[in-house]
Protein backbone atom coordinates (compact mmCIF):
# COMPACT_ATOMS: atom_id res chain seq x y z
CA UNK A 1 0.00 0.00 0.00
CA UNK A 2 1.06 3.62 -0.77
CA UNK A 3 -0.12 6.75 -0.38
CA UNK A 4 -0.50 8.41 -3.54
CA UNK A 5 -0.97 12.70 -3.50
CA UNK A 6 -2.23 14.97 -6.74
CA UNK A 7 -2.04 18.49 -6.92
CA UNK A 8 -2.85 21.44 -8.95
CA UNK A 9 -4.95 20.10 -12.27
CA UNK A 10 -3.56 16.75 -11.67
CA UNK A 11 -5.44 16.67 -8.11
CA UNK A 12 -8.81 18.30 -10.63
CA UNK A 13 -8.61 15.83 -13.02
CA UNK A 14 -8.17 12.75 -10.88
CA UNK A 15 -10.96 14.43 -9.13
CA UNK A 16 -9.38 13.48 -5.29
CA UNK A 17 -6.08 15.30 -3.27
CA UNK A 18 -4.88 11.82 -1.91
CA UNK A 19 -5.66 7.89 -2.29
CA UNK A 20 -4.29 5.09 -1.00
CA UNK A 21 -3.53 2.49 -3.53
CA UNK A 22 -2.32 -1.21 -3.63
CA UNK A 23 0.27 -1.80 -5.87
CA UNK A 24 3.17 -4.25 -7.19
CA UNK A 25 4.70 -1.28 -9.42
CA UNK A 26 8.16 -1.43 -9.40
CA UNK A 27 8.84 2.23 -10.82
CA UNK A 28 6.98 5.01 -11.05
CA UNK A 29 6.44 4.82 -14.27
CA UNK A 30 4.43 1.35 -13.95
CA UNK A 31 2.66 2.88 -11.21
CA UNK A 32 1.41 5.50 -13.58
CA UNK A 33 0.50 2.46 -16.04
CA UNK A 34 -1.35 0.86 -13.15
CA UNK A 35 -3.40 3.89 -12.71
CA UNK A 36 -4.26 4.60 -16.42
CA UNK A 37 -5.42 1.37 -16.59
CA UNK A 38 -8.06 1.55 -14.39
CA UNK A 39 -10.38 4.61 -15.11
CA UNK A 40 -10.43 7.31 -17.96
CA UNK A 41 -9.45 9.98 -15.57
CA UNK A 42 -6.17 9.22 -14.72
CA UNK A 43 -5.19 8.96 -18.37
CA UNK A 44 -6.57 12.42 -18.56
CA UNK A 45 -4.25 13.64 -15.74
CA UNK A 46 -1.24 11.44 -16.61
CA UNK A 47 -1.64 11.95 -20.38
CA UNK A 48 1.54 14.31 -20.74
CA UNK A 49 4.26 13.07 -19.01
CA UNK A 50 6.10 15.90 -19.65
CA UNK A 51 3.89 18.86 -18.34
CA UNK A 52 4.04 16.62 -14.42
CA UNK A 53 6.60 16.16 -12.08
CA UNK A 54 6.78 13.60 -9.30
CA UNK A 55 8.13 13.20 -5.74
CA UNK A 56 8.51 10.20 -3.90
CA UNK A 57 8.67 10.88 0.00
CA UNK A 58 8.42 14.50 -0.60
CA UNK A 59 11.62 14.56 -2.58
CA UNK A 60 11.24 15.37 -6.42
CA UNK A 61 12.32 12.21 -8.11
CA UNK A 62 11.99 11.08 -11.45
CA UNK A 63 9.14 8.67 -13.76
CA UNK A 64 11.66 5.72 -13.67
CA UNK A 65 12.65 5.86 -10.60
CA UNK A 66 12.21 2.48 -8.18
CA UNK A 67 9.07 2.77 -5.56
CA UNK A 68 10.72 -0.13 -3.13
CA UNK A 69 10.52 1.49 0.39
CA UNK A 70 8.09 4.36 -0.71
CA UNK A 71 5.56 5.43 1.23
CA UNK A 72 4.23 8.67 -0.36
CA UNK A 73 4.05 9.45 -4.04
CA UNK A 74 2.74 12.55 -5.09
CA UNK A 75 1.83 13.86 -8.90
CA UNK A 76 1.57 17.38 -10.09
CA UNK A 77 2.42 20.26 -12.44
CA UNK A 78 5.72 22.53 -12.66
CA UNK A 79 5.80 24.57 -9.37
CA UNK A 80 4.70 28.68 -9.91
CA UNK A 81 5.74 29.34 -6.64
CA UNK A 82 7.59 33.05 -5.63
CA UNK B 1 17.46 32.01 9.45
CA UNK B 2 13.66 31.98 9.42
CA UNK B 3 10.83 29.88 6.84
CA UNK B 4 7.07 30.70 7.60
CA UNK B 5 4.65 28.85 5.44
CA UNK B 6 1.48 30.57 6.34
CA UNK B 7 -1.82 31.53 5.04
CA UNK B 8 -1.99 34.49 7.02
CA UNK B 9 -1.30 37.88 5.51
CA UNK B 10 1.90 39.09 6.61
CA UNK B 11 3.54 42.76 6.84
CA UNK B 12 6.11 43.21 4.94
CA UNK B 13 7.32 46.68 6.59
CA UNK B 14 7.24 45.41 9.86
CA UNK B 15 8.92 41.92 8.34
CA UNK B 16 11.89 43.76 6.68
CA UNK B 17 12.22 46.04 9.54
CA UNK B 18 12.70 43.26 12.57
CA UNK B 19 14.61 41.25 9.40
CA UNK B 20 17.51 44.07 9.18
CA UNK B 21 17.17 45.21 12.92
CA UNK B 22 18.65 41.55 13.80
CA UNK B 23 21.28 41.37 10.95
CA UNK B 24 23.44 43.29 13.18
CA UNK B 25 27.22 42.88 11.53
CA UNK B 26 25.52 42.65 7.89
CA UNK B 27 26.17 45.83 5.88
CA UNK B 28 23.63 44.64 3.15
CA UNK B 29 20.18 43.63 3.11
CA UNK B 30 18.10 42.55 0.42
CA UNK B 31 14.49 41.95 0.40
CA UNK B 32 12.11 40.65 -2.69
CA UNK B 33 8.46 41.02 -2.09
CA UNK B 34 6.39 39.05 -4.78
CA UNK B 35 2.97 40.87 -5.13
CA UNK B 36 -0.60 39.60 -6.55
CA UNK B 37 -1.06 40.90 -10.17
CA UNK B 38 -4.23 42.03 -11.22
CA UNK B 39 -3.84 41.65 -14.73
CA UNK B 40 -5.18 44.90 -15.40
CA UNK B 41 -8.44 44.94 -13.55
CA UNK B 42 -9.04 40.90 -14.65
CA UNK B 43 -7.84 39.24 -11.30
CA UNK B 44 -10.58 38.48 -8.94
CA UNK B 45 -7.97 36.35 -6.70
CA UNK B 46 -5.39 34.01 -6.85
CA UNK B 47 -5.30 30.98 -4.84
CA UNK B 48 -2.31 29.44 -4.14
CA UNK B 49 -1.94 25.66 -3.65
CA UNK B 50 0.91 23.84 -1.54
CA UNK B 51 2.29 20.27 -0.43
CA UNK B 52 2.39 20.56 3.06
CA UNK B 53 5.37 19.10 4.70
CA UNK B 54 7.37 18.92 1.06
CA UNK B 55 7.05 22.59 0.97
CA UNK B 56 8.59 23.13 4.63
CA UNK B 57 11.43 20.63 3.69
CA UNK B 58 12.09 22.09 -0.17
CA UNK B 59 12.47 26.07 1.26
CA UNK B 60 14.54 24.51 4.14
CA UNK B 61 16.90 22.69 1.80
CA UNK B 62 17.20 26.06 -0.81
CA UNK B 63 18.00 28.19 2.33
CA UNK B 64 20.44 25.82 2.89
CA UNK B 65 22.51 25.72 -0.45
CA UNK B 66 21.81 29.88 -0.25
CA UNK B 67 23.76 29.46 3.17
CA UNK B 68 26.67 27.70 2.15
CA UNK B 69 27.42 29.33 -1.09
CA UNK B 70 26.83 32.90 0.06
CA UNK B 71 28.70 34.91 3.43
CA UNK B 72 25.40 34.95 4.55
CA UNK B 73 24.80 36.68 8.25
CA UNK B 74 20.91 35.83 8.35
CA UNK B 75 17.84 35.07 5.61
CA UNK B 76 14.22 34.90 5.53
CA UNK B 77 11.63 33.33 3.43
CA UNK B 78 7.79 33.39 3.85
CA UNK B 79 5.56 32.17 1.74
CA UNK B 80 1.71 32.68 1.87
CA UNK B 81 -0.96 29.66 0.54
CA UNK B 82 -4.89 30.10 -0.06
CA UNK B 83 -6.87 33.06 -1.60
CA UNK B 84 -5.12 36.35 -1.93
CA UNK B 85 -6.58 39.57 -3.34
CA UNK B 86 -5.14 41.59 -6.05
CA UNK B 87 -1.84 43.65 -4.84
CA UNK B 88 -1.58 41.14 -1.76
CA UNK B 89 2.07 39.90 -1.00
CA UNK B 90 2.59 36.63 -1.47
CA UNK B 91 5.82 35.68 -0.36
CA UNK B 92 8.90 37.41 0.37
CA UNK B 93 12.45 36.53 0.97
CA UNK B 94 15.50 38.56 2.85
CA UNK B 95 18.94 38.63 3.26
CA UNK B 96 21.84 40.48 5.09
CA UNK B 97 25.56 40.00 4.20
CA UNK B 98 28.50 41.98 5.06
CA UNK B 99 29.00 42.91 1.40
CA UNK B 100 25.92 43.72 -0.90
CA UNK B 101 27.32 41.18 -4.32
CA UNK B 102 26.47 38.27 -1.88
CA UNK B 103 23.44 39.64 -0.35
CA UNK B 104 22.27 40.50 -4.10
CA UNK B 105 22.99 37.39 -5.32
CA UNK B 106 21.43 35.06 -2.61
CA UNK B 107 18.20 36.61 -2.78
CA UNK B 108 17.91 36.22 -6.73
CA UNK B 109 19.19 32.43 -6.45
CA UNK B 110 16.56 32.21 -3.44
CA UNK B 111 13.57 33.89 -5.98
CA UNK B 112 15.11 31.47 -8.74
CA UNK B 113 14.92 28.29 -7.21
CA UNK B 114 11.69 29.08 -4.83
CA UNK B 115 9.89 29.47 -8.31
CA UNK B 116 10.28 26.25 -9.54
CA UNK B 117 11.57 24.05 -7.35
CA UNK B 118 8.99 24.62 -4.15
CA UNK B 119 5.62 22.84 -4.22
CA UNK B 120 3.00 26.23 -4.50
CA UNK B 121 0.73 26.32 -7.17
CA UNK B 122 -0.96 29.48 -8.57
CA UNK B 123 -4.48 29.99 -9.69
CA UNK B 124 -5.77 33.19 -11.20
CA UNK B 125 -9.43 33.91 -10.58
CA UNK B 126 -11.12 35.95 -12.78
CA UNK B 127 -14.15 37.11 -13.45
CA UNK B 128 -14.21 34.86 -16.75
CA UNK B 129 -13.05 31.82 -15.17
CA UNK B 130 -10.15 29.98 -13.06
CA UNK B 131 -6.93 29.17 -14.74
CA UNK B 132 -3.80 27.51 -13.25
CA UNK B 133 -0.40 29.47 -13.82
CA UNK B 134 1.69 27.88 -16.57
CA UNK B 135 5.04 27.37 -15.47
CA UNK B 136 7.74 29.84 -17.47
CA UNK B 137 10.46 28.14 -19.77
CA UNK B 138 12.84 31.49 -18.88
CA UNK B 139 11.68 30.08 -14.98
CA UNK B 140 12.95 26.82 -15.57
CA UNK B 141 16.14 28.50 -17.21
CA UNK B 142 17.21 30.64 -15.05
CA UNK B 143 17.97 28.01 -12.63
CA UNK B 144 20.68 27.12 -14.98
CA UNK B 145 22.54 30.02 -13.70
CA UNK B 146 23.57 29.16 -10.14
CA UNK C 1 10.27 57.95 -8.86
CA UNK C 2 11.25 59.75 -5.32
CA UNK C 3 14.54 60.39 -4.51
CA UNK C 4 15.71 61.75 -0.76
CA UNK C 5 19.29 63.12 0.16
CA UNK C 6 18.69 63.45 4.18
CA UNK C 7 20.86 64.14 7.60
CA UNK C 8 17.61 62.78 9.22
CA UNK C 9 17.11 58.45 10.04
CA UNK C 10 14.47 57.22 7.83
CA UNK C 11 12.52 54.33 8.96
CA UNK C 12 13.12 51.17 6.29
CA UNK C 13 10.37 48.98 6.99
CA UNK C 14 7.55 52.46 7.17
CA UNK C 15 9.72 52.96 3.31
CA UNK C 16 9.82 49.61 2.12
CA UNK C 17 5.83 49.07 3.26
CA UNK C 18 4.93 52.57 1.55
CA UNK C 19 6.88 51.44 -1.77
CA UNK C 20 5.33 48.60 -2.07
CA UNK C 21 1.77 50.21 -1.53
CA UNK C 22 2.13 52.44 -4.15
CA UNK C 23 3.71 49.58 -6.65
CA UNK C 24 0.16 48.70 -8.21
CA UNK C 25 0.41 46.21 -11.30
CA UNK C 26 4.16 45.44 -10.32
CA UNK C 27 4.63 42.16 -9.64
CA UNK C 28 8.36 42.50 -8.17
CA UNK C 29 9.58 44.93 -5.66
CA UNK C 30 13.07 44.68 -4.70
CA UNK C 31 15.04 46.93 -1.63
CA UNK C 32 18.57 47.29 -0.20
CA UNK C 33 19.56 48.74 2.87
CA UNK C 34 23.03 49.57 3.70
CA UNK C 35 23.38 49.14 7.24
CA UNK C 36 26.80 51.32 9.00
CA UNK C 37 28.74 47.99 10.01
CA UNK C 38 30.58 48.08 13.51
CA UNK C 39 33.70 46.24 12.66
CA UNK C 40 33.86 44.09 15.17
CA UNK C 41 32.85 46.80 17.88
CA UNK C 42 35.75 49.50 16.85
CA UNK C 43 33.59 51.73 15.46
CA UNK C 44 32.10 54.80 17.06
CA UNK C 45 30.46 56.33 14.56
CA UNK C 46 30.62 57.41 11.02
CA UNK C 47 30.45 60.47 9.42
CA UNK C 48 28.96 61.03 5.68
CA UNK C 49 29.93 63.99 3.70
CA UNK C 50 27.98 65.04 0.29
CA UNK C 51 28.06 67.17 -2.16
CA UNK C 52 24.86 68.98 -1.92
CA UNK C 53 23.62 69.90 -5.32
CA UNK C 54 25.22 67.65 -7.06
CA UNK C 55 24.50 64.89 -5.26
CA UNK C 56 20.51 65.13 -5.62
CA UNK C 57 21.50 65.62 -9.65
CA UNK C 58 23.77 63.03 -9.81
CA UNK C 59 21.75 60.64 -8.24
CA UNK C 60 18.43 61.95 -10.59
CA UNK C 61 20.47 61.07 -13.39
CA UNK C 62 21.13 57.34 -12.44
CA UNK C 63 17.58 56.82 -11.52
CA UNK C 64 16.45 57.91 -14.86
CA UNK C 65 19.31 56.03 -16.47
CA UNK C 66 17.84 52.93 -14.67
CA UNK C 67 14.00 53.84 -15.68
CA UNK C 68 15.17 54.06 -19.12
CA UNK C 69 17.02 50.49 -18.97
CA UNK C 70 14.40 48.16 -17.70
CA UNK C 71 10.13 47.97 -17.18
CA UNK C 72 9.96 49.20 -13.79
CA UNK C 73 6.53 50.63 -12.36
CA UNK C 74 8.68 52.36 -9.79
CA UNK C 75 11.58 53.38 -7.96
CA UNK C 76 13.24 54.93 -4.97
CA UNK C 77 16.41 56.33 -3.34
CA UNK C 78 17.25 57.83 -0.16
CA UNK C 79 20.72 58.33 1.10
CA UNK C 80 21.78 59.90 4.72
CA UNK C 81 24.32 62.37 5.38
CA UNK C 82 26.29 63.57 8.50
CA UNK C 83 26.81 61.44 11.71
CA UNK C 84 25.51 57.73 11.77
CA UNK C 85 25.67 55.21 14.80
CA UNK C 86 26.67 51.56 14.43
CA UNK C 87 23.44 49.51 12.74
CA UNK C 88 22.07 52.52 11.71
CA UNK C 89 20.59 52.47 7.60
CA UNK C 90 22.28 54.80 5.66
CA UNK C 91 20.80 54.57 2.17
CA UNK C 92 17.98 52.08 0.71
CA UNK C 93 16.91 51.74 -2.79
CA UNK C 94 13.70 49.96 -3.97
CA UNK C 95 12.36 49.03 -7.35
CA UNK C 96 8.97 48.23 -8.53
CA UNK C 97 8.72 46.01 -11.62
CA UNK C 98 6.16 43.48 -13.13
CA UNK C 99 9.38 40.95 -13.91
CA UNK C 100 11.74 39.94 -10.65
CA UNK C 101 14.90 40.16 -12.80
CA UNK C 102 13.72 43.99 -13.77
CA UNK C 103 13.95 44.96 -10.35
CA UNK C 104 16.54 42.95 -9.22
CA UNK C 105 18.91 44.23 -11.99
CA UNK C 106 17.41 47.93 -11.98
CA UNK C 107 18.37 48.00 -7.80
CA UNK C 108 22.39 46.20 -8.19
CA UNK C 109 22.51 48.63 -11.35
CA UNK C 110 21.18 51.60 -8.94
CA UNK C 111 24.04 50.54 -6.06
CA UNK C 112 26.89 50.06 -8.23
CA UNK C 113 25.72 53.72 -9.37
CA UNK C 114 25.20 55.41 -6.01
CA UNK C 115 28.57 53.76 -5.02
CA UNK C 116 31.02 55.44 -7.31
CA UNK C 117 29.45 57.76 -9.30
CA UNK C 118 26.71 60.23 -6.01
CA UNK C 119 29.28 62.49 -4.36
CA UNK C 120 29.26 61.05 -0.84
CA UNK C 121 32.19 60.35 1.30
CA UNK C 122 32.84 57.76 4.73
CA UNK C 123 34.86 58.24 7.06
CA UNK C 124 34.63 55.79 10.16
CA UNK C 125 35.28 57.34 13.55
CA UNK C 126 36.67 54.58 15.93
CA UNK C 127 38.30 54.82 19.35
CA UNK C 128 41.92 55.12 18.02
CA UNK C 129 41.25 57.75 15.34
CA UNK C 130 38.94 58.68 12.11
CA UNK C 131 39.52 56.94 8.82
CA UNK C 132 38.13 58.29 5.34
CA UNK C 133 36.60 55.28 3.89
CA UNK C 134 38.74 54.04 0.55
CA UNK C 135 37.33 53.45 -2.76
CA UNK C 136 37.15 49.81 -3.77
CA UNK C 137 38.76 48.35 -6.92
CA UNK C 138 36.01 46.31 -6.94
CA UNK C 139 33.23 48.94 -6.60
CA UNK C 140 35.05 50.68 -10.10
CA UNK C 141 35.10 47.16 -11.64
CA UNK C 142 31.20 46.67 -11.14
CA UNK C 143 30.23 49.52 -13.17
CA UNK C 144 31.88 47.88 -16.12
CA UNK C 145 29.20 45.37 -16.03
CA UNK C 146 26.15 47.44 -17.34
CA UNK D 1 36.86 84.33 -10.83
CA UNK D 2 35.73 80.94 -10.38
CA UNK D 3 34.58 79.01 -7.28
CA UNK D 4 36.62 76.15 -5.94
CA UNK D 5 34.87 73.23 -3.39
CA UNK D 6 37.33 70.55 -2.19
CA UNK D 7 35.44 67.42 0.06
CA UNK D 8 36.81 64.98 2.11
CA UNK D 9 40.22 64.67 2.76
CA UNK D 10 41.20 67.04 0.15
CA UNK D 11 38.76 69.24 2.03
CA UNK D 12 41.10 68.66 5.10
CA UNK D 13 44.50 69.13 3.22
CA UNK D 14 43.69 72.58 1.95
CA UNK D 15 41.42 73.66 5.40
CA UNK D 16 38.60 75.27 3.71
CA UNK D 17 35.06 73.82 2.30
CA UNK D 18 35.22 76.30 -0.95
CA UNK D 19 37.10 79.54 -2.24
CA UNK D 20 36.70 81.94 -4.89
CA UNK D 21 39.84 82.30 -7.47
CA UNK D 22 41.05 84.27 -9.47
CA UNK D 23 42.20 82.35 -12.39
CA UNK D 24 43.48 82.55 -16.12
CA UNK D 25 43.50 79.17 -16.33
CA UNK D 26 42.23 77.49 -19.46
CA UNK D 27 41.88 73.73 -17.97
CA UNK D 28 41.46 72.02 -14.94
CA UNK D 29 45.46 71.19 -14.91
CA UNK D 30 46.50 74.41 -15.15
CA UNK D 31 44.42 75.54 -12.20
CA UNK D 32 45.80 72.41 -10.31
CA UNK D 33 48.97 73.91 -11.29
CA UNK D 34 48.02 76.93 -10.63
CA UNK D 35 47.23 76.42 -7.02
CA UNK D 36 49.97 74.04 -6.47
CA UNK D 37 52.76 76.95 -7.30
CA UNK D 38 50.46 78.91 -4.46
CA UNK D 39 51.09 76.94 -1.22
CA UNK D 40 52.20 73.84 0.13
CA UNK D 41 48.28 72.63 1.40
CA UNK D 42 47.49 72.22 -2.24
CA UNK D 43 50.91 70.72 -3.19
CA UNK D 44 49.52 67.94 -0.40
CA UNK D 45 45.94 67.55 -1.38
CA UNK D 46 46.71 67.44 -5.05
CA UNK D 47 49.76 65.21 -4.88
CA UNK D 48 48.39 62.08 -6.49
CA UNK D 49 46.10 63.14 -9.27
CA UNK D 50 45.19 59.31 -9.76
CA UNK D 51 43.24 59.12 -6.25
CA UNK D 52 41.59 62.46 -7.07
CA UNK D 53 38.26 63.05 -9.12
CA UNK D 54 37.07 66.68 -10.56
CA UNK D 55 33.35 68.07 -11.23
CA UNK D 56 32.83 71.26 -13.46
CA UNK D 57 29.86 73.03 -12.43
CA UNK D 58 28.68 69.24 -11.04
CA UNK D 59 29.34 66.73 -13.63
CA UNK D 60 31.96 64.35 -13.68
CA UNK D 61 34.48 65.37 -15.71
CA UNK D 62 38.70 65.28 -16.18
CA UNK D 63 41.61 66.87 -15.59
CA UNK D 64 42.28 67.91 -19.21
CA UNK D 65 38.56 69.73 -19.72
CA UNK D 66 38.32 73.67 -20.28
CA UNK D 67 37.47 75.93 -17.58
CA UNK D 68 35.85 77.83 -20.09
CA UNK D 69 32.38 79.12 -19.40
CA UNK D 70 32.63 76.89 -16.12
CA UNK D 71 31.52 78.63 -13.09
CA UNK D 72 32.06 76.06 -10.06
CA UNK D 73 34.85 73.65 -10.13
CA UNK D 74 35.22 70.48 -7.29
CA UNK D 75 37.81 68.47 -6.31
CA UNK D 76 37.54 65.33 -4.28
CA UNK D 77 38.75 61.35 -3.31
CA UNK D 78 37.06 58.55 -5.54
CA UNK D 79 33.19 58.16 -4.01
CA UNK D 80 32.49 55.90 -1.12
CA UNK D 81 28.15 56.55 -1.16
CA UNK D 82 25.82 53.59 -0.73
Amino acid sequence: MIDVLYFAWVRERIGVPRERVETRAETVADLVAELCAREDRYQAAFADRQSLRVALDQELSSFDAPLAGVREVAFFPPMTGG
Amino acid sequence: MRVAVQEAPFDLGAEAAAFAAGARGAGAVVTFTGLVRDNGGRLAAMEIEHYPGMTEKAIASIVDEAVRRWALTDALVIHRHGRLGADEPIMMVATAAPHRADAFAAAEFLMDYLKSRAPFWKKEIGADGAEWVAAKATDEAALGRW
